[in-house]
């Protein structure tokens, strides 16, 4: 679903790390892993079509993509952002449906509260019952575990293993492992610092 | 697809009313600083009221338009936009149009009263609104341009002005002679043909120019 | 085609015009002239500063090589 | 050589650096000839204006500074239309390269429009035209300097630039049909300064020679920069060290 082809992203014309090649299949559970500053996100928002420098050939298609910016518009509720999120591909969600949803990361007692008075880990909270929500069997994550206290973690790893398990596949990058059944690993080595 | 997403941008309009209201107080706190810095006798109102009209309502345009990305930029919702929408034109076009009614809109519904203001006869009224309903959508939708392509600096203020405002010349040219020329009790349909074609003119190349733009700031995160 | 001029003194003058027109000339000249030899030192500073980083690379691959 | 592969071979700056060197000592012998030609022709042979005497002959200058300066500005349009959709590097050192001509360009012929201004309107500026025009192509070039200044990624500097200088192209006849609309009503009952259509020949030609002249120097101008501007950005590169190294070994 995700195939990766001798992919280098670059930024000011510069390859940020070697090569990578990977095929992602459904049901596959990515963890992008490197050191600080190795590229990963820009090698997520290369495959969500936000970065445009790179050379090599990748292939993405029906996917969300969440990065460090939650992505939530604060002067609206939970419920109105899922419905806009739904509106930007075309669906319509239906009420009950978003509801349920909301139930199901915790935050239907809020969902009729401005996002701007949500903390952060609530907005990502938010954010897991958009993806949820959505169709895409491509879910880009960069770093989900912030902000996330530890019942907010436990709820993202079953979150995660659950869309596996239907087939999706997940790409994330993070520091903390995740904890789903089948992981494969996905190692961004920076490239040499050219002097 | 575009009702749902217009319908999103008007509902944050409602609820940010300080989009709305701050270039709306400025405009008119510009009309008094004006009127009291230049004393105006009624001859030289009628002649150059126009001008003063639509060189203020220019600079309130360029003010709000700092704003018009700036928010979403910030909260993630742009990069939402641009890589998961199907069409991400529509979701940008829309947020256009919405800044339009909250600025261009707005003012021509306002005229009468910068009219009133400026000492700008009433027979010129109907005139001065027509011009503002033509003239004001390619200010929206050439400054958004600027604006894509500026939100991704933090300081973009000045740097918007400088790329926008020379190509807001025609409109002030066109939309002064039109409230001039009414003023004068001629014709003024010439200068308006040439707003409405302006406008259409941007309405061509804005929206798409605009969300190239806002691809390029995207990278810059 | 004949000159417009009948001596010297006269071309310098240009009827009364002589502050205006050489004023034009002189500073299209000296800008166009001003600017082809700025670019000129410019090509020449950059063509020095390139052999010199092209001199040590050599010498450095040369000493890679022993 | 066919069109598709000159296209293709454009794509890669070193072509474009080998290729241009004997292009540009032709555009500077040719701006030198034609220059020095039309300087002469316009200030000792062409006759006097009837109205304004010999403060005429600053039209020689004026013009074609004005005109290539506008020309340059469209030619960044193209160029940014050439990277904007073929991502193609070399566009960008053409903008990168077209940008410091046009703005001194675009500021000379400012500066001599005020001067052939004072004898003849009896000001050194006047809202003319013309002189509205210029300026706005002054601030237009300005408005993209800033913009590439503020932008530290290469690849984004060049796209950013190249969407401004596309919208400003397409903006450009807009804004001067809109000017000249707007002088037509101001402009005061005075002739206005500009080529008359019953203008003779022999005053024309030299000022065709001029227009020609300088745009030989913009090609000249520009393509040089476009040299530099390739060998810094390419200078880590073999072929670039090569240049160099070959030249040392025949040096010795």
């Amino acid at each position: 679903m995700v195939g990766l082809e001798e992919l280098v992203c670059k930024r000011d014309e510069r390859p940020l790390f070697a090569p990578l090649t990977m095929t992602v299949n459904g049901g596959d559970c990515v963890e992008v892993l490197g050191p600080n500053g190795a590229g990963k996100t820009t090698l997520l928002r290369t495959i969500a079509g936000l970065h445009k420098q790179y050379d090599g050939v990748y292939d993405c298609a029906n996917f969300i993509f969440q990065g460090h910016r939650i992505g939530l518009d604060e002067l609206m509720t939970p419920l109105e952002n899922l419905a806009w999120f739904g509106s930007l591909q075309g669906a319509k969600f239906n009420d009950q449906v978003m509801q349920d949803m909301l139930l199901k990361v915790g935050m239907a007692k809020l969902a009729l509260t401005p996002c701007q008075r949500l903390s952060q880990g609530q907005q990502r909270r938010v954010a897991m019952a958009k993806w949820l929500l959505s169709s895409a069997k491509v879910w880009l994550l960069d770093e989900p575990y912030t902000s996330l206290d530890r019942a907010g973690q436990d709820l993202l790893n079953e979150v995660l293993a659950e869309h596996c398990g239907k087939g999706g596949v997940v790409m994330a990058a993070t520091h903390v492992p995740l904890r789903v059944g089948k992981l494969r690993t996905l190692n961004v080595i920076p490239s040499e610092a050219d002097s | 697809m575009f009702a749902p997403l217009f319908a999103r941008e008007l509902r944050v309009l409602l609820r940010n009313r300080g989009a709305v209201f701050n270039p709306m107080a400025f405009m008119f706190l510009a009309v008094m600083l004006f009127a009291v810095g230049s004393p105006l006798t009624d001859n030289s109102r009628a002649q150059f009221g126009g001008a003063i009209l639509w060189i203020i309502v220019l600079l309130t345009n360029m003010l709000s338009l700092d704003s018009l990305f700036r928010r979403d930029y910030d909260n993630g919702v742009l990069e939402q936009v641009i890589s998961t929408a199907a069409v991400p034109f529509v979701a940008v076009l829309s947020r256009m149009l919405v800044q339009w009614i909250g600025t261009g809109l707005l003012m021509t519904l306002l005229a009468p009263l910068l009219c009133l203001f400026l000492g700008l006869p009433n027979q010129a009224i109907p005139i001065t609104m027509l011009a503002l309903l033509l003239g004001t959508p390619a200010l929206s939708l050439l400054g958004a341009v600027g604006a894509a392509i500026t939100v991704g600096f933090s300081r973009g203020g000045i740097l918007l002005g400088l790329l926008v405002l020379p190509m807001f010349l025609p409109v002030l040219i066109f939309g002064a002679s039109a409230i001039s020329q009414a003023v004068a009790g001629e014709g003024s349909s010439a200068p308006l043909y040439w707003l409405a074609f302006i406008s259409m003119l941007a309405l061509t190349i804005g929206p798409f120019a605009t969300t190239a733009g806002l691809r390029i700031s995207l990278q810059m995160q | 085609m004949n000159p417009q001029f009948e001596t010297l003194n006269e071309f310098f003058a240009m009827g009364g015009h002589a502050l205006y027109v050489w004023l034009a000339y002189g500073s299209t000249i000296g800008v166009l002239l001003g600017n082809f030899f700025m670019l000129r030192s410019a090509k020449k500073r950059q063509l020095r500063e390139l052999k010199w980083s092209a001199r040590v690379a050599a010498e450095e691959l040369a000493t890679e090589n022993e | 050589m066919s069109l598709k592969e000159l296209w293709h071979k454009l794509g890669s700056p070193r072509w474009f650096y080998q290729m241009s060197s004997p292009w540009v000592t032709a555009f500077g012998f040719a701006a030198a000839l034609l220059l020095v030609i039309g300087v002469i022709w316009g200030l000792v042979y062409a006759p006097q204006d009837y109205q304004q005497g010999n403060s005429f002959r600053i039209m020689y200058v004026h013009v074609p500074a004005a005109m290539v300066a506008q020309s340059v500005y469209i030619g960044m349009g193209v160029a940014g239309f050439v990277l904007f959709v073929w991502r193609m590097k070399l566009a960008d050192v053409a903008i990168a390269a077209c940008l410091p001509f046009g703005v001194m360009l675009t500021t000379l012929a400012l500066f001599t429009g005020g001067v052939w201004g004072r004898p003849t309107w009896g000001t050194w500026w006047e809202w003319d035209g013309r002189t509205v025009s210029t300026l706005v192509l002054l601030f237009l070039f300005i408005g993209i300097y800033a913009l590439r200044e503020a932008i530290v990624d290469v690849e984004l500097r060049g796209r950013a630039s190249a969407l401004l200088a596309m919208v400003g192209t397409i903006n450009i006849p807009v804004i001067k049909y809109s000017v000249e609309w707007w002088n037509t009503l101001h402009q005061p009952a005075s002739f206005t300064i500009s080529e008359k259509p019953t203008m003779p020949p022999e005053m024309w030609l030299p000022l065709l020679v001029m227009v020609l002249g300088i745009y030989c120097y913009a090609a000249h101008n520009i393509m040089s920069r476009m040299r530099i501007e390739i060998l810094q950005r390419e200078s880590r590169t073999q072929w670039v060290r090569n240049l160099f190294v070959v030249d040392k070994v025949s040096g010795t």
